[in-house]
């Protein structure tokens, strides 16, 4: 079979390219006439749906293989060689890159077309549209990367279009701030990342770094020094998925048009750090307590994100939280080595919460720019469209059966009791119930109820088809995707898993029936316990409530951003300036100064032989002469 | 023989700078480097005796010539000095402390 | 004719530059001179780069005897060592010709000179003739910041000069040593290069005569804590200096120690790599904490250029290929980010007559293309794939964890520091609202635009296609790092390892 | 066995004349012991054969810059008052002799070792002005023109120095 094929490259170009068109044209108009939407439009859109089609190609293409070497290849150029380290800008297309590829590129083209209408009348759009094909091409190179560092390349571009995109409207102080953190926050991570590949090429990758002679020789490398690449590698993917303690960066990248909220902070690049624990399965699988240590972060991301998520007023902020919360039960699934399942819930999540964003943007865009929940409500009449998809995406957010959400979540909950995390299991039942519980609460005030503000209210209605279809696709796509990997017991075969399974080292463990159906029945009785809590509190019109205690506390993010300020922004600012104002001159400076002080120490020293009179220095001079006399008169003999 | 040439020389020299540098007035330091100009030129005549060689006459005539020459100048610098101050002593001149 | 290339690329520049100090002639027809013999350089320099073979020795060799009796030789040659730093040289130079117009004739002849004995460091062989290029290239330096610098500029050039003239004549000490200890063990006269590697010092002497090369050198790079000079001087020099001196003149002081220290003294440089790598990170880390307290741009980006000088110094006490080639990567890549940042600086200050961060904001909306191209050095310097300097720093890096992971973990903060100040200040300048001084701001007109376009593009280039470039420079990396570690390794298990064992068993 | 006796009595003149050149209070008396000094050592040259040279010292020297030592004191009418006080002279020719010392010492040493050649009989040609100046002219020509630059340079900074000037102000 030939796994060669040379189009691979072109996934990623075709992107970049439209990236790049549409940089020149718009910087050539910026101050001029700029083009016309239409032209901005078409052009943004043609590169992701020509990905999409080329993705389809390579799915069905693997699809025709063999199920046991399913990859295909495409090294364009050696990109450089130094010694034993040779990197090849390579394209690896296997069942879990191809699954990613479809996904990505399916749902960024979807949300291209949606910009199209968002986005219309911004004095900026070709700038968003080439900033978009930009991401979207970094992040196809992120997943189609054939080894880890061209991989870093895809990663650290996405960081890139998410500062720009997050800073767009960038004449506001905090949007750039927003964006400032955001790039900072990545970077932490990367560090990460790059240092836990240093670690792995020379632990490993003198033979060929990238993920196939990788994954031949991961058997060589030994535990220690594979715990320290996972958790290296663990650090990164917890800055570009937002993890604790690099979470806090999410939140505010809201400050960014909706629609990249959609398709950068909550389809797309959060889950690459999912990706990447899902890519390094042959590394993980050998060091369980990375493992753990991943499961056990994500799990507690997934918790104190759902807490979080509870108190929010703003529409998005309460969306962004509840991506940490997923983002976190992915961790919990990728963490427990039920990679598969990590990855499929990566899958249903990009359908339900691009539907939701897209959903939580049809609103704001009728509500010009209002997303304060507490400013809405009653808009199911006004915007029925909106109401039925969101109300679909946040069935399968909750992880309602039988939506898409429910299958994976259900997925990852039932690895980690099966493997033995009873307190990840736990935990993660509580947070569905937790999750139901805001979703709903957000669903009612928003859409149920009286409308609290009667003047916008009376404006709202459902955006245009260009925004509108693409809610319906992606709503089908919540409604359905769980489908694609049915349990056992639903009598289904876990397809998406066994597709996957090729590119994973895991192993499914296995536990009597009732406990998997005890198990599932508890965490629906959570689920519609929060749903109902939900309805009882919100259905009927709540108004603004007032925080105090626990609920002014979690409203507050407990205070972690204020914290990091405090324990880390602030110091390295006091430390830049200490060092600038006293450090320098005082003391780093010292060998110049004490020289300097010493010269003219000297200089004043000897000045009092400068008595003036000429007799004085005949005096010295003789002085002199007498002493090397001396001095020579001994050394005659 | 000609050890005492050049002792008498050295001695004539050593007080020369004795001069020099123990006294205050400008003629007397001024004709004790005339005395040491004298000693080095009795020390380039006597090498010259015991060498056979008249190049030490020769260096004698240019020493002679030099001092000439620095005769001149010094003294119109002690005049001009004198005119100035009306002292000759070297002390009033210290324009170079520093 | 072109086995004479090296010098032509040498006594071109000097001579024009002398000419144009003593010809009367008006200013603009200096400009004119220096872009014409800078461009031919350039011409040269890239034709030189093609045609460079890639082997690990010299090429482009030149020797004629000088001074007989003392072994000294006009020797001139290109490796893989020196051809990216001799091809940046003859690259950036043309950039400050055409960019900047408002000095006097004087200027141009200054730089003209500068580079000429920048070139002639470069490609000397001889130890001799590299300390008097060496000395050469900081007259002008001396001239054009005490001449046309900003209002601090005579503190600052006096600091320079004393500061880089103590670090020479130490040098010029150690090199008499080298030279004498040449003459005992072999029994003859001889400052080259590939002479002076076979040298086996040892002991004291041998100590401080590297100690003494090293202070030169590390005065140049430069290293903490020697770095003191560099914040005044970057910041009171006029912009086109300080472009040279960050993006050529610190990368010869790197260059010297490569070529110069490590053959000579591979004892005591494996005995001091610890420390010095030490230096290289802390110096990094400093000064890219320093840059973030910085409220004038030009002395931000002196700090910041300080920063990355740390990081490419350690690349070369890392003693490893990747991390050596990486380091002589980065010596390109952070020459053209940074140094066009420096003009860009440059210009921003002729068009607004202001430096202050607080006082700027909002370019981006004013001048699209250049906020783009600005945008794109920037990412570069802090090392984005894709860009240049990702490259350098990832060898770097990598070589670093190898060496000790210590070092490289603390090494790799360089990609969180570097970002933070850059984007601190970006957010400043580009964005935020417009303030009154940036209200009339123009975009860059079309002249400057293809100026800058070129190296622009070569930063992408050299991020995405930096294989042309690492096939050249890697052998001779290869052959450095072989020979090194012939020598190396035997003195580091003898010394170090003895000693760790007994204080293992006195605990 | 005479040339011994000139000897010791022209080297102790000289001596003398040269203390007294250091210690008279007053330079007119200064310059009279340095006249006696200069006449001695003429002798002295006479005595090591060198002709023309004892005829310049006695025409030149004690003749002619002598005399314009003298012609300046005079000139300048030097009373005893105006003269520098002088007080610790002694102490410092004491100090001067103390720090000298080891010089002296020292050439001594040097001079002791060369090795004792006897005088020879020279021929009558010795140090006569025809040899004389057939040296000087012939192997010390470039000397001896800068020499006579060097004296034009004085004369001519004598008459700008001494010379009356316009106080300009």
């Amino acid at each position: 079979m030939e796994h060669t094929v040379s189009y691979l490259g072109l996934i990623p170009l075709f992107p970049l390219l439209g990236a790049l068109i549409l940089g020149v044209m718009h910087i050539s108009t910026c101050t001029g006439k700029p083009f016309s939407e239409k032209l901005y439009g078409v052009l943004g859109c043609i590169g992701p749906v020509i990905s999409f089609i080329y993705a389809l190609i390579v799915y069905f293409q693997l699809k025709g293989m063999p199920a046991d070497s399913r990859f295909l290849i495409h090294d364009a150029f050696t990109w450089f060689s130094v010694g034993d380290l040779h990197i090849t800008m390579g394209f690896l297309a296997d069942p879990l890159s191809s699954l990613m590829l479809v996904f990505v590129t399916f749902i960024g083209s979807l949300i291209h077309i949606y910009s199209v209408g968002y986005m219309s009348g911004d004095e900026n759009f070709g700038k968003f549209f080439s900033y978009m094909n930009l991401f979207l091409g970094s992040m196809l190179i992120l997943v189609l990367g054939s080894g880890p560092v061209v991989m870093f390349v895809g990663w650290e571009g996405v960081g890139l279009c998410s500062y720009l995109l997050i800073s767009f409207y960038c004449k506001d102080t905090d949007n750039v701030l927003a964006g400032n953190k955001a790039f900072i926050v990545n970077r932490i991570g990367d560090l990460g990342f790059v240092l836990g590949m240093a670690f792995l090429f020379w632990a490993i990758g003198a033979s060929g770094f990238d993920y196939l002679s990788l994954r031949e020789n991961s058997h060589l490398l030994t535990p220690g020094i594979g715990l320290v690449v996972c958790l290296l590698l663990f650090v990164g993917a917890c800055g570009k998925s937002a993890q604790i303690p690099l979470y806090v960066w999410l939140p505010d990248a809201m400050a960014g048009p909706t629609p990249v909220s959609a398709l950068i902070h909550a389809a797309t690049m959060v889950t690459a750090g999912v990706y990447m624990v899902a890519r390094f399965s042959f590394i993980y699988a050998h060091v369980p307590v990375a493992g753990a240590v991943v499961a056990w972060i994500g799990i507690l991301t997934a918790l104190l994100a759902a807490i979080f998520g509870m108190f929010q007023h703003d529409i998005k902020k309460i969306l962004a939280y509840s991506t940490v919360s997923q983002l976190g039960y992915m961790f919990a699934g990728v963490g427990v080595a039920a990679y598969s399942a990590g990855i499929f819930h990566v899958f249903t999540h990009a359908f339900f919460k691009a539907l939701l964003f897209l959903g939580a943007g049809s609103v704001i865009y009728a509500l010009h720019h209002q997303q304060n929940i507490w400013k809405m409500g009653g808009l199911k009449e006004k915007m029925p469209k909106t109401y039925w998809s969101m109300l679909i995406g946040a069935l399968a957010l909750a992880g309602f059966p039988p939506f898409s959400g429910f299958f994976s979540k259900d997925e990852i909950l039932f690895s980690a009791l099966a493997s033995g995390h009873t307190g990840i299991w736990f935990i993660g039942v509580a947070v569905a119930g937790i999750t139901a519980y805001y979703t709903f609460r957000l669903i009612f005030v928003v859409f149920h109820g009286q409308p609290r503000d009667k003047k916008a209210f009376d404006h709202a209605e459902d955006a245009p088809a260009v925004m509108t279809i693409p809610l319906m696709v992606l709503a089908f796509g919540a409604l359905c995707a769980g489908f694609l990997n049915l349990p056992g017991i639903f009598g289904g075969n876990l397809n998406v898993s066994h597709w996957l399974a090729p590119s994973l080292v895991e192993h499914h463990p296995h536990t009597s029936l009732t406990v998997e159906l005890l198990a599932m029945a508890l965490t629906i009785a959570i689920i519609v316990t929060g749903i109902v809590i939900a309805y009882k509190k919100f259905a009927s019109g709540a108004e603004e409530p007032e925080y105090t205690g626990f609920a002014k506390f979690a409203y507050n993010k407990f205070y972690v951003d204020e914290l990091y300020n405090t324990v880390f922004v602030q110091p390295y600012k006091a430390i830049g300036s200490v060092i600038w104002k006293s450090l320098e001159p005082n003391v780093t400076d010292i060998h110049v100064k004490v020289s300097s002080w010493l010269y003219r120490k000297a200089g004043t020293g000897f000045k009092i032989f400068q008595v003036g009179y000429v007799r004085v220095y005949a005096v010295y001079m003789v002085i002199g002469l007498s002493i090397i006399s001396l001095l020579l008169s001994q050394s005659l003999n | 023989m000609i050890q005492n040439y050049l002792i008498l020389s050295v001695i004539l020299f050593c007080i020369g700078i004795l001069g020099v540098v123990s006294r205050r007035n400008v003629l007397i330091v001024f004709m004790s480097i005339e005395l040491m100009l004298n000693a080095a030129n009795l020390a380039f005549i006597a090498f010259s005796r015991f060498h056979e060689s008249m190049d030490g006459h020769v260096l004698a005539l240019m020493v002679m010539a030099v001092a000439a020459a620095e005769a001149a100048l010094a003294l119109a610098v002690v005049i001009l000095l004198h005119k100035h101050k009306g002292k000759l002593d070297t002390d009033v001149f210290s324009l170079l402390k520093g | 004719m072109f086995q004479y290339v090296l010098s032509v690329m040498i006594f071109m520049p000097l001579l024009a530059g002398l000419f144009v100090l003593a010809a009367p002639i008006s200013k603009g027809i200096a400009r004119l001179a220096g872009f014409i013999v800078t461009g031919i350089i350039l011409l040269l320099g890239i034709e030189l780069f093609l045609g460079f073979s890639g082997s690990a020795g010299m090429e482009y060799v030149e020797s004629r005897v000088w001074i007989e009796s003392l072994g000294v030789n006009y020797s001139l040659g290109v490796d893989g060592i020196s051809l990216l730093v001799l091809f940046t040289c003859a690259l950036l130079f043309p950039l400050i010709f055409v960019v900047f117009s408002t000095r006097t004739k004087g200027f141009y002849a200054n730089l003209l000179i500068c580079q000429g004995a920048m070139i002639g460091a470069i490609c000397a062989t001889d130890l001799v003739l590299f300390y008097i290029f060496w000395e050469i290239m900081l007259l002008p330096i001396f001239f054009m910041i005490g001449l046309y610098g900003g209002p601090g500029r005579l503190a600052a050039t006096l600091k320079i000069t004393l500061y880089t003239i103590a670090g020479s004549l130490l040098m010029l000490a150690a090199l008499v040593y080298v030279g004498v200890a040449y003459h005992t063990q072999f029994g003859e006269w001889s400052f080259n290069i590939v002479q002076l590697a076979k040298l086996n010092l040892s002991g004291g002497y041998a100590v401080l005569a590297f100690v003494m090369f090293m202070l030169a050198f590390a005065i140049k790079i430069p290293l903490f804590p020697f770095h003191t000079w560099l914040p005044d001087a970057y910041t009171e020099a006029p912009t086109s200096t300080t472009f040279v001196l960050s993006a050529i003149m610190a990368k010869i002081g790197v260059y010297a120690v490569i070529r110069f220290v490590i053959p000579v003294f591979e004892i005591e440089f494996a005995r001091f790599a610890i420390l010095l790598s030490l230096a290289g990170v802390v110096g990094m880390m400093y000064c890219g904490l320093a840059a973030i307290a910085q409220k004038d741009i030009k002395r931000m980006l002196a700090f910041s250029s300080a920063s990355h000088m740390g990081v490419i110094a350690l690349g070369v006490f890392c003693m490893n290929v990747q991390a050596l080639t990486g380091s002589l990567f980065q010596i390109v890549a952070h020459a053209t980010s940074t140094g066009v940042l420096f003009l860009f600086v440059g210009l921003m200050e002729e068009k607004m007559q202001t430096r202050n961060i607080t006082d700027l904001g909002g370019i981006a909306y004013r001048a699209p293309i250049f906020a783009t191209f600005f945008a794109i050095a920037m990412l570069a310097s802090v090392g984005l794939p894709g860009t240049s300097g990702f490259i350098g720093e990832f060898l770097i890096i990598l070589g670093a964890v190898k060496f000790n992971a210590f070092i490289g973990i603390l090494s790799g903060t360089t990609l969180i520091i570097g970002v933070c100040y850059m984007l601190w200040m970006f957010q400043r300048v580009f964005f935020e609202k417009p303030k009154e001084l940036t209200e009339k701001f123009t975009d860059l007109n079309m002249t400057e635009v293809l100026t800058f376009l070129p190296v622009i593009l070569l930063i992408i280039f050299m991020g995405i296609f930096p294989q042309p470039f690492l096939k050249k420079i890697e052998p001779a990396a290869q052959k450095h790092i072989a020979e090194f570690s012939t020598v190396a390794p035997t003195v580091i298990v003898d010394t170090t390892v003895p000693s760790e064992g007994l204080n293992h068993q006195k605990n | 066995m005479f040339a011994e006796w000139l000897f010791a009595a022209f080297s102790i003149l000289a001596v003398l004349g040269g203390i007294g050149l250091v210690t008279f209070r007053h330079p007119m008396n200064s310059a009279m012991s340095l006249v006696v000094t200069m006449i001695s050592l003429a002798g002295l040259y006479a005595l090591l054969s060198a002709k023309l040279i004892f005829a310049i010292q006695l025409i030149v020297y004690a003749g002619a810059i002598m005399s314009l030592i003298i012609f300046i004191i005079m000139f300048l009418n030097v009373r005893t008052e105006d003269l520098p006080e002088e007080k610790g002279r002694f102490l410092y020719l004491f100090g001067g002799v103390v720090v000298l010392a080891p010089v002296f010492f020292f050439l001594k040493k040097i001079i002791q070792s060369i090795p004792a050649t006897k005088a020879t009989i020279l021929g009558d040609g010795f140090g006569g002005i025809k040899e004389v100046g057939l040296v000087l002219f012939k192997d010390w020509l470039l000397p001896f023109e800068i020499v006579s630059i060097l004296l034009l340079v004085a004369l001519v900074g004598a008459v700008v120095l001494a010379g009356k000037r316009r106080m300009s102000k």
